[in-house]
């Protein structure tokens, strides 16, 4: 098996579904001949040619717009928008189109697009390249939202979404690209390589999207998370040494809603972490479903940690983003509740 | 330092508000016959002109004439004579119906039956259509079921579309017509997109994206242009220009270019005017169009210079925003009757059996709407199922769905 | 004082706010000439001017992009988006642009819009004329979000919208323009000039934004609704003869957090309503705000009565729509648990 | 029936690639001085030409020639090729600050600083641009302090936005500079709205819109044309075309259109092309711009041809994508060089002096930096408070924000 980094993971997904199938087209901003400002396309137009990986105007709409066509057509098309932070000029093509076309003709037309967008902060990104907008994705019905946390569910969860007959919201959490980042920015960066997650078959594999995995056992506490905050979520629980159970949600729509059910029956404690800000994030959702379900097993308030209800700032980055403090904080308070 | 005058805000204003005289002297129009036929790989540059006339086919006196003319048949001129009384008189009925409260909404073609139905004849099976609400001529020119189109309108127990979509939101892959949206101008790019699919599988077939005078302003017309112009899809742009967007009339959507169809010169794509009301020049464009883009040439844009003659839709009256007569004073006349007294001329048809095949068509269309009505109206006899709420969100129904249609009771 | 509908109180407000400051300027699709295709802005053309208001082209992204462009002139602009199912082209322009401006620029430019926007079902609209898009509002830190229920509190909450120094999204239930509609499509509509709310002065008023109102007391039960839902959920409670006390949100966000901890601390049962679709609608949000702030008060978890995770339909409209039924049998679930 | 062929995919590609011979043959370059000056009134329809043309007034041997040239005094000039000199001093010294960690990014001009700095000349004070990140020469061009744009850049605790926007994200309502938006093409049609509200006050200010040639396929451009066309707004709409956009040529963006000028023609709005390489000829055409808008005729669109002689961005390495060598084979050769050479030729200058402006202006600009740099940088310093994360989020903070804050343990 080989080592690789998460661009590379999801660079192999699309190779192997363009081998494949004919019919899975790859293009968006800079993705044809330059291989995308993260190099997740590169070589795909050199193997495949420029009419099956090209690089498009800069027109979110138009991007989604014309891949929306394409899979009326038969296509399946799997593009690129350059920062999840630009995907608000496509927002109506993908909610009020993408999303509902199956469903107003009954089936008679389909939409099977994958929209891959790198997501979150912690580069430096400011404002306009850090967001996490996957609440504004899992309020709309017909969307399906994946968010990988490494590079060998980003393989088999890109392959699962681009064969899904679906619409598919592909987040790519970019601070996962090179490495397991815990949110520890001060300290080296652990690369890919020395993971076992890091470790990819080179063929066709995929993940059921709607699958949530366990990535630590615990009783004390159930700790749901989903891509970046998955590795926070771990070292907040190594370091505290909270005997914390930690979701890995991989798939936010649809929910494997039983795993997290059944992991806070037995410990009856829940942290929900994500990046976003607070306010109608998918954490509300989370936690709405935690007390629906298992209020009578919880022994302490749902806490969110999350990312502030401000814009993503440039320079204090590090106060904004949920880290391993903040989030080990939280266990504490909900272990004393 | 020059010293300048305060600015002011210039806000474009119809000729004509409720009370005046209409007028549409500012509308220039060309003579019939009077506008070249370019070869259809002329050069976009070289053809500018057509983008701010207009092309004509038939004279007042009821003859075609010039380099556009003479590529229908007596039969073909007959059906398309039939399409669009067809067309008409389904709207009347279902306009009827919505009033009797069987439907909630009806939009209707009226004055506009030619650019559909016309259009519709220079396609082939298997070229797809990104319609709006106003082009149900390309499914009653393509033998679309008129039973089934009511079935939708009821929103009834054979609804194709279940009950889920707006009345007159037909879809229909086998007839080349896409599921229309309530979004306007989305489709537009979406239609190009098709249109690229098409090309990069090498395939033969096209696509024609439509969109209203008013809903240009919608970015999506942009992205629309911005990629059949780079990737030179095989895409026909259409244009109606149907004077009027609910009470907006078109200055507001056209600003200073002057037409339309000007909006296609700033890419390079070739831009056309017709007259929206001449059965023949509009399928001697439509023509021209496609065989550009079956040969690979690249997008086309077509503006249809019609008139909306009845209100927005079910729930609009114009007589608030224009004058009552305005219609009666459009200079391009009306398109069923230019194409009557074209075939009469030509010596192929009169009143007589024009009046005939009027009644003829009425009794079609009540014999659809009776049979339709068997399957129940929106608020009488057959429905779609609750069911039928949750089913297709997905290609699969996911748990959360199904909870719900459990709490539902279904 | 003047018995309004709700039409009325909206209009009445842009106007006398219209007549109090030369900068506020009203436009959008078909409100000027012709006064907006529900009526909103009647009258306005005529009296102010076509310069004050006026016809804009079918471009959301240009209507409320020119709008913050008009306000960082130093106007206040007050547009319609003629149906919020519209909204979405101008989707990045309102969550990129107007809610970031102050922001991002520390003050230096700022952005005092309103966009009106006619939300919510129970017309026969189908998928593209009901959507009711609050939580993809609130979600996004910057904008204000408010959603009347009468015409009274109409006009003084827009009002005060336009005299915000901020952007609100005022989202108008368009079900309730003619009369407090209670979710029994099948009785007569009873009009608001039966109603007390339908008593609007006709002069200048505000109504602080962030203050939600108790519409009936109760010490059974906390019904958190907003619009059409405060109506339902007053006659669920009255059917149902549950002491139930209903809380009318008005101001989403901000929201009156207090208003509700203090009515749940009483009741220790909560129930909330909505129009807009369940996964990630604003009901998460307040399910788990009312969770983490009254969580050793409650004896039942949180039911939320939504619309469900489909698009809205046509046809089976009243099987969609959150009604008095649905909700009463929340309220006996609750109570019962 | 006529069968077609199999139809395919056009996907336009830049003449040369790395490895390749630079060649920019295929640019169609007017001799300086020989595009006519209309009158400022002329009818948009009568100036067409102007989209597929360039304005230039400098010649090879550096004189100022033609209908667009004399419009400015030696003093002027001399002002002007200072301040470009100073934007190209900053942008070098801001980038080698990038490059050792003071800051985390950097855009700069090279080649392109003619634009901004000849523009802003054209406005008067009140006068409001909406740039994009390209466009520092209109700070620079109008005295705006260096150590605060370096405080900006840097994130330090004098920082005018206080760490909270990506650097070069500048903002200076006094200086007519709206704050910057990472969100590419959305301020275009910002500008439009506040030309717009300039006009309904009858005021005597207008504004300028900034785009690059990329961000000109974006939806806004569209609405922002729409918007001017249809209101009249005295707004000048600027396209910097500098050739490529991140690693995609601007073939990708203009489609078959010819220019990215030819754009406004399908609005009727005039539409020039101009030299960006040459200071006087920007100077000219902007001024022709300003003085329509000025005049309540409306807005105009000017495209600038120049060249993106750096990378995109700080993280950014063109040579990935086009020969390494292509800047120097550009054909309009350097902003700052031209100039110099115009006053050399004119007597006002020479390489000594030349020699000692250069040093002077990169002492002007350490100096700054040593100022800025003593209230901090990215990672080191003074910074600006994390209280600054939760304020000004609203005018007034809701108590939801001031609980995170308080939480946060400010
Ligand atoms: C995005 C969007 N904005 C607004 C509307 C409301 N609306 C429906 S039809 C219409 C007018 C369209 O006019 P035009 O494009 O000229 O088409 P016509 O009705 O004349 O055929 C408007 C504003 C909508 N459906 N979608
Ligand atoms: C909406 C949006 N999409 C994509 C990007 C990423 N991006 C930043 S700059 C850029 C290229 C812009 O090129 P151009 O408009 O030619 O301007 P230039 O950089 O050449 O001045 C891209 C794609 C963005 N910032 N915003
Ligand atoms: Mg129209
Ligand atoms: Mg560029």
């Amino acid at each position: 098996m080989a080592r690789m980094t998460m661009i590379e993971a999801v660079r192999s997904a699309m190779d192997v579904s363009m081998e494949r199938d004919d019919d899975v087209v790859v293009f968006g901003e800079d993705v044809g001949y330059f291989g995308g400002v993260f190099r997740c396309t590169q070589g795909l137009q050199a193997k495949y040619g420029k009419t099956r990986c090209f690089d498009a105007p800069i027109s979110e709409s138009g991007i989604v717009g014309t891949a929306i066509g394409m899979a009326a057509y038969g296509l399946k098309p799997c593009v690129e928008i350059q920062f999840a932070d630009y995907m608000y000029p496509a927002y109506d093509q993908i909610t009020q189109e993408a999303a509902r076309i199956r469903y107003r003709s009954n089936g008679d037309f389909t939409c099977p697009i994958v929209l891959r967008m790198p997501t979150g902060g912690g580069i430096f990104g400011g404002q306009t390249h850090s967001q996490s907008p996957e609440a504004l994705f899992t309020h709309v019905c017909g969307l399906k939202v994946v968010v990988p946390s490494n590079p060998y569910d980003a393989k088999g969860l890109l392959i699962a979404s681009i064969e899904d007959p679906d619409p598919v919201m592909f987040l790519e959490p970019k601070r996962l690209y090179n490495g397991p980042f815990d949110g520890h920015h001060d300290r080296p960066v652990t690369p890919w390589s020395k993971h076992e997650l890091g470790e990819v078959p080179e063929g066709h594999y995929s993940i059921p999207i709607g699958k949530a995995e366990i990535r630590r056992q615990g009783s004390a506490v159930t700790v749901i998370a989903y891509g970046t905050m998955v590795h926070v979520a771990l070292a907040a629980a190594e370091e505290m040494g909270v005997d914390a159970e930690v979701i890995d949600l991989r798939s936010l729509l649809p929910l494997d809603l039983d795993t997290i059910v059944q992991s806070v029956t037995k410990t009856g404690r829940c942290v929900v972490v994500h990046e976003a800000t607070l306010t109608s994030g998918y954490g509300a959702e989370l936690a709405a479903l935690v007390q629906e379900h298992c209020f009578y097993q919880l022994e302490a308030p749902i806490v969110r940690v999350t990312g502030w209800d401000t814009p993503y700032p440039h320079a204090q980055e590090w106060d904004y983003f949920p880290g391993p403090g903040r989030v080990g904080r939280a266990l504490a308070e909900v272990m004393e509740a | 330092m020059i010293e300048f005058p305060q600015l002011s805000l210039h806000v474009p204003e119809p000729a004509v508000r409720p009370g005046g005289q209409p007028d549409f002297s500012n509308v220039n129009i060309a003579k019939a016959g009077s506008v070249p036929r370019p070869e259809v790989d002329a050069a976009s540059e070289d053809i500018r002109d057509l983008a701010y006339s207009i092309i004509r086919v038939l004279n007042r006196d009821g003859e075609a004439v010039g380099p556009w003319a003479g590529l229908l048949s007596d039969e073909e001129l007959l059906t398309g004579l039939r399409h669009m009384m067809k067309l008409r008189a389904f709207d009347a009925r279902m306009l009827m119906a919505q009033r009797q409260g069987k439907t909630s909404f009806y939009m209707q073609h009226l004055g506009e039956e030619a650019v559909s139905c016309a259009f519709r004849k220079a396609l082939r099976k298997g070229d797809m259509n990104f319609p709006t609400y106003r082009q149900a001529g390309l499914l009653i020119a393509d033998d679309y079921p008129m039973v089934e189109m009511m079935n939708q309108i009821f929103s009834n127990e054979k609804d194709p579309l279940r009950g889920r979509q707006l009345p007159i939101m037909y879809s229909s892959k086998e007839h080349g017509f896409f599921t229309i949206s309530g979004n306007l101008a989305t489709q537009y790019v979406q239609a190009v997109g098709w249109a690229m699919a098409s090309a990069i599988k090498n395939d033969t077939k096209i696509a024609a994206a439509w969109i209203g005078d008013g809903s240009t302003a919608e970015s999506d017309f942009h992205s629309a242009l911005v990629f059949a112009s780079t990737y030179k899809a095989p895409v026909i742009l259409n244009i109606v220009n149907n004077q009027w967007a609910i009470s907006t009339f078109q200055g507001i959507a056209r600003g200073g270019s002057g037409t339309f169809a000007a909006r296609g010169l700033g890419f390079g794509i070739p831009a056309l005017r017709v007259d929206g009301n001449d059965y023949l020049a509009v399928y001697a464009v439509s023509l021209w169009a496609t065989e550009r883009a079956r040969r690979n040439l690249g997008p086309t844009l077509i503006e249809y210079v019609t008139y909306r003659v009845g209100g927005h839709s079910s729930s609009d009256d114009p007589s608030a925003y224009r004058p009552k007569t305005e219609s009666e004073a459009w200079p391009l006349g009306d398109p069923v009757l230019r194409l009557k007294k074209h075939l009469i001329v030509r010596g192929v048809w009169s009143e007589e059996r024009h009046v005939q095949a009027e009644a003829e068509i009425l009794d079609e269309v009540i014999q659809a709407q009776k049979e339709a009505e068997t399957h129940g109206t929106l608020h009488a006899g057959g429905k779609p199922s609750v069911r039928d709420i949750f089913e297709g969100v997905y290609a699969e129904m996911p748990p959360h769905i199904r909870r719900q249609r459990q709490k539902a009771g279904y």
